[in-house]
């Protein structure tokens, strides 16, 4: 069974059908790529299974569980997880405190365990700071640790995003166009991270424009087109395919 | 003259507690409340009406003003959580003016314009002349206490979860965090303050009247706030004994410009306050002392 | 009860065709510039006291003067945002916000400088009430509700039939693409705090005409100012005149209801409801 | 690195700027340098119309006493605070009054919420505190004799409306106030005398911070009353005055004597002034030797009563010191009544010819330009005699009832 | 007409979406820029437009150097950019926006009007409408018509078909068709690549913000690694 399933999606804004009727499903342990044009809808749906955005209608389950029009803060606690096409740093955290939010089961998140700093609230902090580094440190931004998110550069924001995508023990991790705006190198090691941790049994699901890094991660595609799931399957089938030739290089129907 | 800097000192602890409270709110949390003087107002309200009419003890008139004020904290949140930044301020704006206006005319409950006096003193008989001394003792240690509780809680997670929630609310949901919640908690942590603020005032000077609570007031704290540093809480106490020096030392220009009469140096001194404000934000959007962050990055 | 509702209504109608000058003027530097500028009480005073200069003083009529306290108001709110606010662009318009309360807070404070807190008034004379029924309303009342309407008819006219008036609204909706079709959106952010203080001016002098002045004739309508520029949706011009006339309507209406010293609540409260239904005002626009 | 020196540089030369009036005003001299005495005036806020007028008053005598030789051997000096109208703000002038200028009086507060919220410290710190405000409240502290008031408190006023009233044959009796301390306390007291003799009473309390009071007033109009008191200060009875106007309201109307001043009258115009009365101002004004000295004083030809009250504030407390040979606030609070309510003294009705007097070992009685300045016990006025005026051709006139 | 040589650019201090690129455009030609997505063309686009500073590099204009002028200052010169998205103001008339469009010849606005509504049918019946109430294509139209107000020499067009149906997109590559035909400058940026190539007389392929290929738009679009640029590999 697929770990996220997507059925019939719509989305509306005014008169214009951003998502209509949008199938995706992705698999646990895989990652999957979402392609397509511009104004395909790619981010719209990721901002409804998200609940950034109301659905229309359509249904959204994750690990078995109906979804649908979830708020965001539940759809974390149940293992789902998102990062930005771009990157919202939250401008004035220093990157380990930005990591460290995304930790789960933070007992110091209540006013009085903040103020009388028990033991388990002492070692959870110690713990996640612990986890914080050790992400850092896998991503190549332990140097950057104490700087505030604002100062840090384009490619290592990209690289916070995914970080915190990660303490939060995710299932799935849904990337938003993970390379955009970042140079090449690190865009390969960015591939390499996410290769890594798909080893380690992460699931994702990837809206990508970098076709090679497409290529290179996915283990399956899903083009989306107009609203609507246009094509799927392997990267270098859909490569040879007619129709998403088209799509992507402009000849309509 | 001693006697004068202690009353001014306890002035500047209770404008420095009314600050933390905004810094709370504001500086943490990111929701600007431009009618902070409203919950300032209602906890100095419901300790005097506690102590003068019920004879409560001064202390359960304390802790009331500050249970009551942080529940209207958190009613005010659910009032105008979805509400953007400018309407915030409006909106909280004209919050204050209405419980001014209401302690002005439910006269059966606040006596209106007479005001509340008598309100008691605390260790009033028993100190005699050093009252205002232990007064200001008292009010420093709360200070203390209030700074030392909110460091606490600025560096923990919930200050972590409050300061996200300034930077970017939608991504702080992402992080898992419940927003509404955490907003609720900031504005009733924040009134709590405010209130604690007001009780002091009350129990110090022993008299309140609604028209004490003007727009003016809020003002200054925002003056005491910026210059201090937003989000950061020791700012916000040296803003407040700041901008107390700053407006009691503007009473002396009466012996710098003879010229003027007293009511243009009246004026001058409000128009001294405005471009105090106004030179603050310009020197430094985020006050005198920025937010301090935290060094994590080390080897755990 | 009816003749008496019907009386409020109408007294309601002045009154709130007065507040929607300067709620107007709030609304337009909000659209174009994007912050809620504080310092529009002030401005209301300076208007009136320019008004009274002219009026009282240099014996001027009061149509003229207000003429004047247009053109005074308006260049003092040019030069105060000059001066005061333009440093802060760029800064949250929260930040700008309460830069333009410390600004108002200098100029109510230079007014009183000048001329004192005691209430003046304007060299017209007092007319008594025309009677039309039950109904009765006062010339001056009527006068300042043509002033208000004329205002807005040429503030109208000026918006949507001049190309300056339709650029201005262009650089309200989108300021870059407004800048590439070769409209400088800071000239016309002066012109909309040159416009919109001068109507806030204007707001103040009518104030005064009905009543009296002292530099807190602004400060006292502000709350059912910013009341009727927050119903009617910030940023709406024609918002900010419904809104000014429901915040006039409800305020008088609320005497049935309610003992008169709570009207000063009546605005807030009436912010309150709307904003529950409607986030953005009742005209409100969705964007930004 | 340029730049943090030039800022600290520029923070320090602040700070030094503002400390510099601390250390020029060092603290007082005890008995040997000038009395010091002060006024907390309104100069700003809803009380700023009548602060200015104090302040001009108090000064005028103390400059007349130290022209004279001073007192007591030593200089007067006046000082000045401004209380915002707010009570809050009060108390901080208050305090600086206080512990920084260490003055022996207080003068011509006006507002009742800073009287009530002032006077504590005053009582505490053994300074005499004189008020113009009416709130029956304040004399009802626990103020030890710290606080006397030439203003009739507010019951009194009350009563004297509704003698007013019935003096006119008022039937049916209108009220409109704003809320301020008293509003209550005046109703009741006017309710309490009138309606027994069978006239008809009611009344509106309105929102002061208001800009128009149209729709009060039309209410009023239709309830067609015989007199209408129309009980706001200054600011508020110039609007419900042009509102009376429009409205062609044909009973008569009465105002408080405080908010029916000269500049009442300029505001609302002539028109719309004309024929209202002038209810409850401390007597004996125009008749006295001290209105008219204190009319060529500060050069005016109309005084209202709140100035006559401050000229009065200042001539007790020098006079009380000069009794007493004692220049503390105790002082003053000791001897006030020895030259106050004297009935059988010399009457004398200003600063100098009463320290002559004293001087000459003889017994006075003040009496200014506000009234008799008679004390009861906790502070009040008493024996207020008080005068109606009428405006007439855009003068008040006295006139009999 | 159009010089760009070596332009370095983009949005934060730090990335540089645009790694020197360059391109020439001659009068009366129709030059389309084509690549995958993020490869810098819009960047491009709104660098000659004013809305970004060059970091490096220069660009001329009929001889005079624009680059960093201001946008308004550019529009003088006499080049139009009409943007992908917000191209029009919403909450004006469609006729006000025309108006707008002639904001810097003033004085030939009501002839030019006239004309439009003659070539635009479709906006002569809207002419009293709000922009916001237009559909997709008519929003399009309308966005080109007042870039056509100012008179311009040189017309840069973002992306003109995103998001249209194929119909409206169709009716708009006719009239981008005609008005080259007329003889006015054009650069463009499609994601239509083919259809784009079709009516271009040259086109530019950037990938990655660097130049990856030019030529006659018909070569370019028989080119095999074209094809290859935007599928990647």
């Amino acid at each position: 069974m697929a770990l996220l399933d997507i059925k019939g999606l719509r989305q509306r804004f005014g008169g214009v059908a951003a998502l209509d009727g949008a199938d995706v499903s992705v698999e646990q342990g895989r990652i999957t790529g979402l392609i397509g044009p511009n104004g395909a809808g790619k981010t719209t749906l990721f901002n409804a299974v998200t609940g950034a955005l109301r659905p229309d209608s359509g249904t959204v389950t994750f690990d078995g569980t109906d979804i649908t029009g979830w708020r965001p803060d539940r759809l974390a606690e149940i293992g789902l997880s998102r990062t930005f096409q771009i990157a919202r740093g939250l401008a004035q955290l220093t990157v380990i405190e930005n990591l460290m939010l995304y930790g789960k089961r933070q007992q110091g998140e209540t006013f009085c365990a903040a103020v009388l700093r028990g033991k388990a609230v002492r070692a959870r902090e110690e713990e996640l700071r612990g986890r914080a580094i050790e992400v850092a440190r896998e991503l190549d931004i332990i140097h950057v640790g104490d700087n505030r998110a604002i100062d840090l550069s384009g490619g290592q924001k990209k690289l916070l995003e995914l970080g915190r995508a990660l303490m939060a023990a995710p299932k799935l991790i849904m990337l938003d166009e993970p390379a955009a705006g970042i140079n090449p190198t690190l865009a390969k090691k960015l591939g390499e991270h996410i290769l890594a941790l798909k080893v380690r049994g992460l699931t994702f699901l990837i809206v990508e424009h970098n076709m090679g890094l497409v290529a290179a991660l996915c283990d399956h595609v899903v083009v989306l087109a107009q609203g609507k799931r246009l094509a799927e399957g392997r990267f270098a089938e859909l490569r040879a395919d007619r129709r998403v030739q088209d799509i992507y290089m402009g000849h309509r129907a | 003259m001693t006697s004068y800097l202690i009353a001014m000192a306890t002035f500047a602890s209770i404008y420095a507690i009314l600050a933390l409270g905004l810094n709370v709110m504001w500086g943490m949390a990111g929701m600007v409340n431009l009618g902070i003087v409203g919950f300032y107002a209602f906890g100095a309200y419901i300790s005097a009406l506690l102590t003068v009419n019920a004879h409560a003890p001064i202390a359960l008139g304390f802790l009331a003003a500050m249970i009551g004020t942080a529940a209207m904290g958190a009613l005010v949140t659910l009032g105008i959580m979805r509400l953007r930044d400018d309407y915030l301020a409006i909106v909280t704006l004209g919050f204050a003016e209405v419980v001014r206006i209401v302690a002005e005319n439910e006269i059966w409950l606040t006596r209106g314009t007479d005001g509340i006096s008598g309100i008691p003193q605390p260790l009033k008989h028993l100190l005699g002349a050093d009252f205002n001394l232990a007064y200001l003792i008292f009010c420093l240690v709360i200070v203390a206490l209030t700074l030392f509780v909110l460091e606490r809680v600025r560096t923990s997670p919930f200050g972590r979860v409050l300061r996200a929630i300034r930077e970017d609310a939608q991504v702080a949901a992402f992080a898992g965090k419940d927003v509404l919640k955490f907003k609720v908690k900031a504005f009733a942590l924040g009134g709590a303050l405010a209130g604690l603020a007001g009780a002091l005032y009350a129990h110090y000077t022993s008299y309140i009247v609604p028209e004490i609570y003007v727009p003016l007031l809020t003002i200054y704290i925002f003056l005491a706030l910026t210059a201090g540093g937003i989000g950061n809480n020791f700012g916000a106490v040296i803003g407040a004994f700041v901008v107390v020096f700053f407006l009691e030392s503007t009473r002396f220009l009466i012996g710098v410009v003879p010229w003027l009469s007293a009511e243009q140096l009246a004026a001058l001194r409000e128009f001294l306050v405005g471009l105090g404000l106004l030179l603050v934000l310009y020197a430094r959007p985020r006050g005198l002392m920025p937010e301090p962050l935290p060094r994590l990055a080390g080897p755990s | 009860m009816l003749e008496k509702t019907l009386q409020l209504s109408l007294n309601g109608l002045m009154a709130g065709a007065v507040l929607a000058v300067p709620a107007i003027g709030l609304t337009m530097i909000y659209a174009v510039l994007r912050f809620v500028n504080f310092s529009v009480a002030a401005h209301m005073a300076v208007g009136a006291y320019a008004g009274y200069m002219l009026n009282a003083w240099l014996k001027f009529s009061a149509w003229l003067a207000v003429v004047g306290a247009f053109v005074a108001a308006g260049a003092a709110g040019i030069a105060s945002d000059h001066v005061a606010l333009r440093p802060l662009r760029g800064y949250s318009a929260l930040t700008i916000a309460i830069a333009s309360i410390a600004l108002n807070l200098m100029i109510e404070s230079t007014i009183r400088f000048f001329f004192g807190g005691s209430p003046r008034d304007y060299a017209i004379p007092l007319r008594r009430d025309w009677t039309f029924g039950f109904l009765h309303v006062g010339p001056q009342q009527v006068e300042n509700a043509a002033i208000a309407l004329i205002a807005m008819a040429l503030l109208f006219v000026f918006m949507m039939l001049t190309i300056t008036g339709k650029a201005m609204r262009a650089v309200a909706d989108n300021p870059m693409l407004a800048d590439s079709k070769g409209i400088d959106p800071d000239r016309m952010a002066r012109l909309a705090v040159g416009i919109g203080m001068g109507l806030a001016g204007i707001g103040g002098m009518l104030v005064g005409l009905d009543t009296s002045i002292d530099p807190l004739v602004g400060f006292r309508a502000i709350l059912s100012v910013f009341a009727a520029a927050v119903v009617g949706g910030l940023g709406s011009v024609p918002g900010a005149v419904i809104g000014g006339l429901a915040i006039g309507l409800s305020e008088e209406l609320s005497l049935l209801a309610l003992p008169a010293t709570y009207k000063s609540a009546i605005g807030f409260l009436a912010i309150l409801v709307v904003l529950t239904f409607r986030p953005r005002g009742l005209l409100g626009a969705k964007t930004a | 690195m340029s730049r943090l020196i030039t800022r600290r540089g520029a923070l320090l030369t602040g700070a030094a700027t503002i400390a510099a009036p601390f250390v020029i005003t060092s603290p007082g001299f005890g008995q040997t340098g000038p009395i010091k005495i002060a006024g907390l005036v309104s100069l700003t806020g809803s009380g700023s119309p009548f602060g200015p007028n104090s302040r001009v008053a108090h000064q005028a005598v103390v400059d007349q006493v130290n022209a004279a030789g001073g007192l007591l051997g030593r200089k007067i000096e006046y000082l000045a605070e401004d209380d915002q109208t707010n009570a809050e703000a009060g108390v901080r002038a208050t305090r600086k009054l206080i512990d920084v200028d260490k003055v022996s009086a207080i003068m011509s507060v006006w507002a009742s919420a800073v009287g009530s919220a002032v006077v504590p410290l005053c009582w505490e710190n053994k300074v005499m505190l004189l008020g113009i405000s009416a709130a029956d409240s304040i004399a009802l502290l626990p103020h030890q004799g710290y606080f006397v008031r030439t203003q009739p408190h507010t019951e009194l006023q009350g009563k004297e409306f509704a003698r007013f009233a019935l003096a006119q044959g008022a039937k049916n009796l209108y009220l409109i106030m704003p809320q301020t301390p008293f509003t209550e306390t005046v109703f009741k007291a006017i309710r309490d005398t009138v309606e027994p003799k069978g006239v008809k009473v009611q009344s509106t309390i309105i929102d002061g911070k208001k800009t128009s009071f149209r729709s009060e007033i039309d209410e009023m109009v239709r309830a067609t009353p015989d007199l209408f008191m129309m009980g706001g200060y200054q600011a508020e009875n110039i609007v419900m005055a042009k509102d009376l106007f429009r409205a062609n309201f044909k009973g008569k109307v009465m105002g408080f004597a405080y908010g029916m001043t000269a500049a009442f009258i300029d505001g609302a115009g002539k028109d719309a002034a004309e024929g209202m009365y002038a209810v409850a101002e401390p007597s004996p004004a125009g008749g006295s030797s001290a209105y008219a000295a204190l009319k060529a004083l500060v050069k005016r030809d109309t005084l209202d009563t709140y100035i006559c009250q401050a000229y009065d504030h200042a001539n007790l407390v020098i006079l009380s010191m000069a009794k007493g040979k004692d220049a503390s606030g105790t002082g003053v609070r000791d001897n006030i009544r020895k030259i106050a309510n004297n009935d059988s003294a010399m009457k004398v009705d200003n600063a100098l010819d009463g320290l002559k007097a004293l001087a000459d070992g003889k017994e006075i009685k003040y009496a200014g330009a506000s009234g008799p300045c008679k004390f009861s016990d906790i502070g009040n006025i008493i024996e207020v005699a008080f005068r109606t005026t009428q405006i007439k051709d855009g003068k008040l006139v006295e006139v009999k009832i | 007409m159009l010089s760009v040589t070596n332009v370095v650019a983009g949005y934060g201090a730090h990335d540089e979406v645009l790694k020197g690129v360059g391109m020439t455009v001659a009068e009366r030609e129709l030059v389309v820029l084509i690549g995958p997505n993020g490869a810098g063309k819009s960047t491009l686009l709104k660098s000659i437009a004013g809305f970004l500073k060059p970091r490096e590099g220069a660009i001329t204009f009929e001889g005079k150097p624009i680059g960093g002028l201001k946008p308004r200052e550019i529009t003088r010169q006499g080049i139009a950019f009409v943007p992908q998205e917000a191209n029009v103001f919403p909450s004006l008339s469609v006729e006000a926006n025309l108006e707008v469009g002639g904001y810097v010849d003033r004085r030939a606005t009501k002839g030019r009007i006239h004309e439009t509504f003659g070539r635009f049918p479709v906006l002569a019946e809207r002419r009293a409408q709000e922009a916001r109430t237009l559909s997709g294509g008519q929003r399009q139209m309308l966005a080109m018509a007042m870039a056509l107000m100012a008179a311009p020499r040189l017309m840069l067009l973002d992306e003109p078909s995103a998001g249209l149906s194929p119909a409206a997109a169709q009716e708009l590559f006719a009239l981008i068709k005609g008005l080259h035909a007329a003889g006015m400058t054009i650069v463009m940026v499609e994601q239509n690549a083919l259809d784009a190539l079709e009516i271009a007389d040259r086109g530019y392929l950037l990938v990655d913000g660097s130049n990856a290929r030019e030529g006659r738009a018909s070569a370019l679009a028989a080119d095999a690694e074209v094809r290859h640029a935007f599928l990647g590999g």
